[in-house]
């Protein structure tokens, strides 16, 4: 695999060189020697990019889940503001904006302002290292895998200051039972994301991306994939918070959880980190077990997978993503909330060890080749 | 057992119970200081063993001066209901609790005391249940005055 | 909330040396008065250790209108209304138990028309109460889509009601001496479909939410109440069914035409939250049974026995009568001084007595299963304050 | 009180003392599963309930939502539906109401005033039906004890103001003698005469906290 920095080839199925790419992150980085106001541009560039792809992230996901809500539960949801309610969210939007701000006269001030901030940072920052399409990335890190990780991990701490800084006990319970649940599904998702790692070789997510051109981790590993994929996907919901496992919001026991204090466009930005963390988390996941952009390729039937590479690699890439998302609102409309003792038993006892079985298994596959279409 | 043995066994256990007059089921009247023993064997003897306290109230008799406190009771192992009344001086509302016989009795209790004004000795946590704890006065008794709550129906 | 603030070396500090853990602090929350899972302004005190209850403190009174106090000054006839707003979920049973009251201290006689019509009313409001509940049961314990699908099907049963009655919710249907209106001609055509309707849905509702194994492990095993505590906690309905006592009012002291049609009583094995709940489900089922065998056999008769303005005095002394609600028993005491309007009306309301269970059932679990608890005895609140 | 306490209930009270009932079903056993049992029954269920959510979400025709003010031209009531009393008048005008005030008395919530006033012939005539929308609770006693069928209740439901004293309702159009008295008087200019409007019906009138008081 390529060096950070030096350009890297991306290939089709055909194993031809198609184009070079560089991505932002690394004109950026060569920019640094020459001048200081490209290097400007390029990181006013990234802002802008990342700032537009949140806010429409937001707005396109708040209402694609009132939407999807509303026909699991033979509604319409909105249909008022727009054209079936297309604009509804902006209108939101815009009324969370206008409201008052509320700190609570004992809450301690300055936290209570930074924590809402500190959630979404973690998110986008996990935005800035996803390959969405051969050519569109913003920064192609060499340990992404780890990166995302610990990045993602990060989100806690928005949760825990926005629950302790708010001086109320609810919120507390709220933030101790995320920060209880948060690095407890850490472990799992990790040990499933490691069963990749054995797979591709590398912490490059383009490099993992592109080792599926011969197919998807999903499937390939004899059942391997697919254990790890489910892991991972049960895990990444506990880590953002949503149904089965939103208990640090526990609506109707917490009556809010962690941002009960909030309101106005802090709680917007809670609710904003909340529906870009799904996306964040579909699209990892998207990109490590339903390989990222790349098209259904199924080792080396070529003409298949010709007719697969007609499809833009960037709607390849969306389609997956997409599809996660569906599924992981699925889960929120269809099933009820874990007790908290609960989800740590369902961790410790039952995720963590099929997970660790599970690693063991694939370190066996990689070793002995035991997978579909092996490279080498 | 029918409602005749019932009110005989009843007043085999307490000599000074007698039917309460104008009660349209199984009825017995016994003096207040009787209360918390007879209630007790009311409970564990087993020709009567009455486990439930169906609901607990009392009446407000301004005309005679008293309070009736009525408690009616049912047991689930034979099926039979019986009211039981006692009645209390209106100038000197006390009774002793029934909480320890039977659970409920300490949320009856309170809600009688919190609108009657029916004072119970024995009774763990006597405080106002519906009304704020600065009310005053006991809106279901009979010479209760509010203006305001009691003045438009007629 | 403490002013001088202890860090947490102070505490490990403080500790005693040989102490396994550090020292923790037991604190009060106030669940409600505006809490989503207390159905309206129910106010639980909680104590918790961290997340463990150990006492609960029902604080009640939010909406006390004194229903008992305002029945004094109303002839019989007007209280009926009063008796409504209740439990406001079992309108036309409640209605049914204070006519009842009147009906036998009165001597009015009714027929065998009106008591088959009161029955059918009451069991379409048992399931209509038990749908509600399902779905709030659902949301309470965070399978939101359960509470639109138990309120989407509720809504036929209300358009039943709301087409013989007039009203969706406060019908104020059942008078003493009959009914206000004759059914609706498309009455028994309504109940049928709706009856073809629910069935296969009822289905539904154990797929989505019954077997799910999350539920499973939210409501086996939780809030653990045994039948002589339950006897003893005065609940009644299917908080004591669910507690393996077969005290349903329906079966015991038939009124209506209960002792006409066939069904079963549910009762629970364990008296846990499950219990409680599958007793209410299965309790829908039988209800359905029982419309099954009376919505083809409603004899022919007059609906009203008695003229609507008809002066209905009491005689002299005391009453007590009471009939099976959704949620328990509903007992109504009269003390009657021989006018039209009662000396004394005391209302012996099921979610009153149920609630004070809360107590005995909640200490030792986590805050979740207290909302798993609070759900599964089915409160409503106005019923409680009265 | 604990999680593990889940032993059967042992003191049943039909198994104590064979007093039960007939007819009981009891909750079903519990089945056990172990590990690899647990979590593929445990995902079967799960699969099982995302089913149901997936059959409603493909089939838009399920859909139950009517959506209010857009179907105002289609939403029909039922015919017995209480949310507005009216006082029916027949096309020349007239109501039956002879201001007996028997609903006054039914009325619970004393939500209704009869006003009324003596006519030429000294005789009781309504003036003005007042009847306070804010305090009634729609239990039909007025219309059940109406005994000359003056009332009824109507289906008209969108009654929503922002004024408290706006629901305060005269319902007679007009105030004179009923239909069945008019007809009687066969001298025509007399019959106008008595039809004389006293009090139009203004609709939604703005009374103040106490209605108009009676007198001549």
């Amino acid at each position: 695999m390529t060096d950070d920095g030096e350009d890297r080839k991306v290939t089709n199925a055909i194993d031809a060189t198609v184009w070079q790419v560089k991505t932002l992150a690394t004109r950026t980085l060569e920019a640094v020697p020459d001048s200081p106001w490209l290097v400007a541009g390029y990181l006013l560039l990234g802002i802008v990019a990342v700032a537009s792809l949140v806010a429409g992230l937001g707005i396109v996901l708040i209402y694609a889940e009132r939407k999807i809500a509303a026909h699991f539960q033979c509604r319409l949801g909105p249909m008022r503001v727009g054209w079936h309610g297309l604009l509804q969210t902006v209108a939101d939007t815009i009324k969370l904006l206008l409201k008052e701000d509320i700190v609570p006269a004992r809450a301690d001030k300055l936290l209570h302002l930074m924590a809402p901030f500190l959630s979404l940072l973690a998110t986008v920052l996990v935005l800035v290292v996803i390959p969405y399409s051969p050519t569109l990335q913003i920064a192609d890190v060499n340990i992404g895998v780890l990166y995302v990780s610990a990045v993602g991990g990060f989100g806690i701490l928005g949760i825990l200051v926005a629950g302790w800084s708010s001086n109320n006990k609810w919120s507390l319970l709220g933030a101790m039972r995320a920060g209880a649940q948060i690095i407890s599904y850490e472990i799992s998702a990790t040990i499933a994301l490691l069963a990749v790692v054995l797979f591709s070789g590398s912490l490059q997510l383009s490099a993992v991306v592109l080792s599926q051109s011969q197919g998807w981790w999903i499937w390939r590993a004899h059942g391997i994939g697919f254990v790890a994929f489910m892991i991972f996907l049960i895990a990444s919901v506990a880590e953002i918070n949503r149904t089965p496992f939103d208990i640090a919001e526990g609506e109707s026991e917490l009556t809010g959880g962690f941002h009960t204090e909030y309101s106005g466009m802090r709680f917007a930005f809670f609710f904003l980190s909340e529906f870009v963390n799904m996306f964040v988390v579909a699209a990892i996941t998207a990109t490590l077990f339903l390989g990222g952009w790349m098209p259904f390729h199924i080792g080396n039937f070529h003409s298949l997978n010709a007719i697969m590479d007609l499809v833009p690699p960037v709607i390849w890439f969306l389609g997956k993503t997409s599809f996660l998302i569906f599924v992981i609102m699925w889960f929120r409309w269809t099933f009820p909330r874990m007790r908290v003792d609960q989800l740590m038993k369902l961790e410790w006892k039952i995720l963590l060890p099929i997970g660790f079985v599970n690693l063991g298994a694939a370190a066996i596959a990689v070793l002995f080749n035991l997978y579909f279409f092996p490279s080498h | 057992m029918t409602g005749e043995d019932l009110v005989s066994v009843i007043m085999s256990i307490e000599a000074r119970a007698k039917p309460r007059e104008k009660c349209a089921m199984p009825s017995a009247m016994i003096p207040v200081d009787a209360l918390p023993g007879f209630m007790r064997s009311m409970r564990d003897d087993p020709r009567l063993s009455f486990d439930m306290l169906c609901t607990h109230t009392a009446v407000d008799w301004l005309g005679e001066n008293r309070f009736e406190l009525v408690y009616v009771l049912y047991s689930t192992k034979h099926r039979h209901y019986v009211t039981v009344s006692t009645s209390i001086p209106r100038d000197k509302p006390e009774a002793s609790s029934v909480s320890s016989i039977w659970r409920i009795a300490e949320w009856q209790e309170r809600e009688v005391y919190d609108l009657m004004g029916v004072l119970y000795s024995g009774h763990p946590d006597l405080r106002r249940m519906f009304l704020e704890d600065d009310w005053v006065g006991f809106p279901l008794r009979k010479d209760y005055k509010d203006t305001f709550m009691l003045g438009l129906p007629e | 909330m403490t002013t001088s603030p202890i860090t947490l070396a102070d505490r490990i500090a403080a500790a005693p040396a040989d102490a396994s853990s550090l020292a923790t602090q037991e604190y009060f929350v106030n669940m409600g008065p505006q809490h989503p899972s207390t159905h309206g302004v129910l106010r639980l005190l909680v104590k918790l250790d961290g997340e463990t209850v150990r006492e609960v403190i029902p604080v009640v009174g939010y909406i006390h209108r004194g229903i008992e106090k305002m029945g004094e000054y109303l002839t019989y006839r007007k209280f009926i209304h009063l008796s409504d707003r209740l439990d406001y979920l079992s309108a036309i049973t409640n209605n049914w138990v204070v006519c009842m009251a009147v009906e036998k201290a009165a001597g009015i006689e009714t027929n065998d028309r009106i008591q088959t019509i009161r029955t059918l009313c009451a069991e379409l409001q048992r399931i209509q109460s038990h749908q509600l509940w399902w779905g709030v049961f659902g949301m309470d314990l965070g399978a939101f889509t359960a509470f639109l699908y138990g309120f989407r099907d509720r809504e036929m049963v209300t358009d039943i009601f709301e087409e013989t009655t007039g009203a969706r919710l406060t019908m104020n249907y059942i008078q003493p001496g009959g009914l206000m209106y004759d059914i609706h001609p498309d009455f028994v055509k309504g109940v049928k479909k709706f009856i073809e309707y629910f069935k296969p849905k009822l289905a539904e509702y154990e797929q989505l939410v019954s077997g799910n194994v999350i539920i499973q492990a939210r409501l086996r095993g939780i809030g653990v109440m045994s039948s002589e505590s339950a006897i003893s906690l005065g609940t009644t309905g299917p908080v004591l069914r669910g507690s393996g006592v077969e005290y349903d009012l329906r079966k015991t002291e038939p009124y209506g035409v209960y002792s006409k049609v066939q069904f079963d009583v549910p009762v629970g094995r364990i008296g846990d939250c499950w219990d409680r709940y599958w007793v209410r489900m299965e309790e829908m089922r039988q209800s359905i049974r029982i419309i099954e065998q009376l919505i083809d056999n409603i004899p022919e008769g007059k609906h009203m026995m008695i003229k609507p303005t008809a002066k209905i005095k009491l005689p002299e002394g005391l009453s007590y009568s009471q009939a099976e609600t959704a949620r328990g028993i509903l007992g109504v005491l009269i003390v009657s001084d021989g006018s039209d309007k009662p000396y004394r009306i005391h209302l012996r309301s099921p979610n009153f007595n149920n609630l004070w269970s809360v107590t005995a059932m909640g200490p030792g679990l986590r805050i979740a299963d207290l909302v798993a608890i609070l759900s599964s005895i089915d409160i409503v609140v106005p019923d409680i304050d009265r | 009180m604990k999680e593990s306490d889940t032993s059967e209930l042992k003191t049943r009270r039909s198994d104590a003392n064979g007093a039960g009932i007939a007819g009981i079903v009891l909750s079903p056993v519990r089945r056990h599963h172990g590990f690899i049992g647990g979590v593929f029954s445990g995902l079967l269920s799960l699969v099982q309930g995302m089913a149901v959510t997936l059959k409603y979400f493909v089939r838009p025709s399920t859909v139950v939502t009517r959506q209010y003010p857009e179907n105002r031209k289609t939403l029909k009531m039922y015919e017995r539906f209480r949310s507005l009393l009216i006082m029916p008048h027949d096309p020349d005008g007239c109501h039956n109401c002879t201001a007996c005030g028997i609903c006054e008395t039914a009325c619970p919530n004393a939500s209704i005033s009869v006003v009324s006033r003596k006519d030429a012939a000294g005789k009781k005539v309504l003036k003005n039906y007042v009847w306070r929308m804010d305090s009634c609770t729609f239990c039909n006693a007025c219309v059940q004890a109406c005994p000359f069928s003056a009332l009824s209740m109507n289906g008209y439901f969108e009654n929503a103001v922002y004024d408290r004293r706006l629901l305060s309702y005269s319902l007679n159009r007009y105030s004179g003698p009923p239909a069945s008295v008019l007809k009687k008087i066969e001298d025509l200019t007399e019959r106008v005469k008595m039809m004389e409007p006293c009090l139009p019906y203004s609709g939604q009138s703005v009374f103040g906290e106490t209605p108009v008081d009676s007198g001549g």
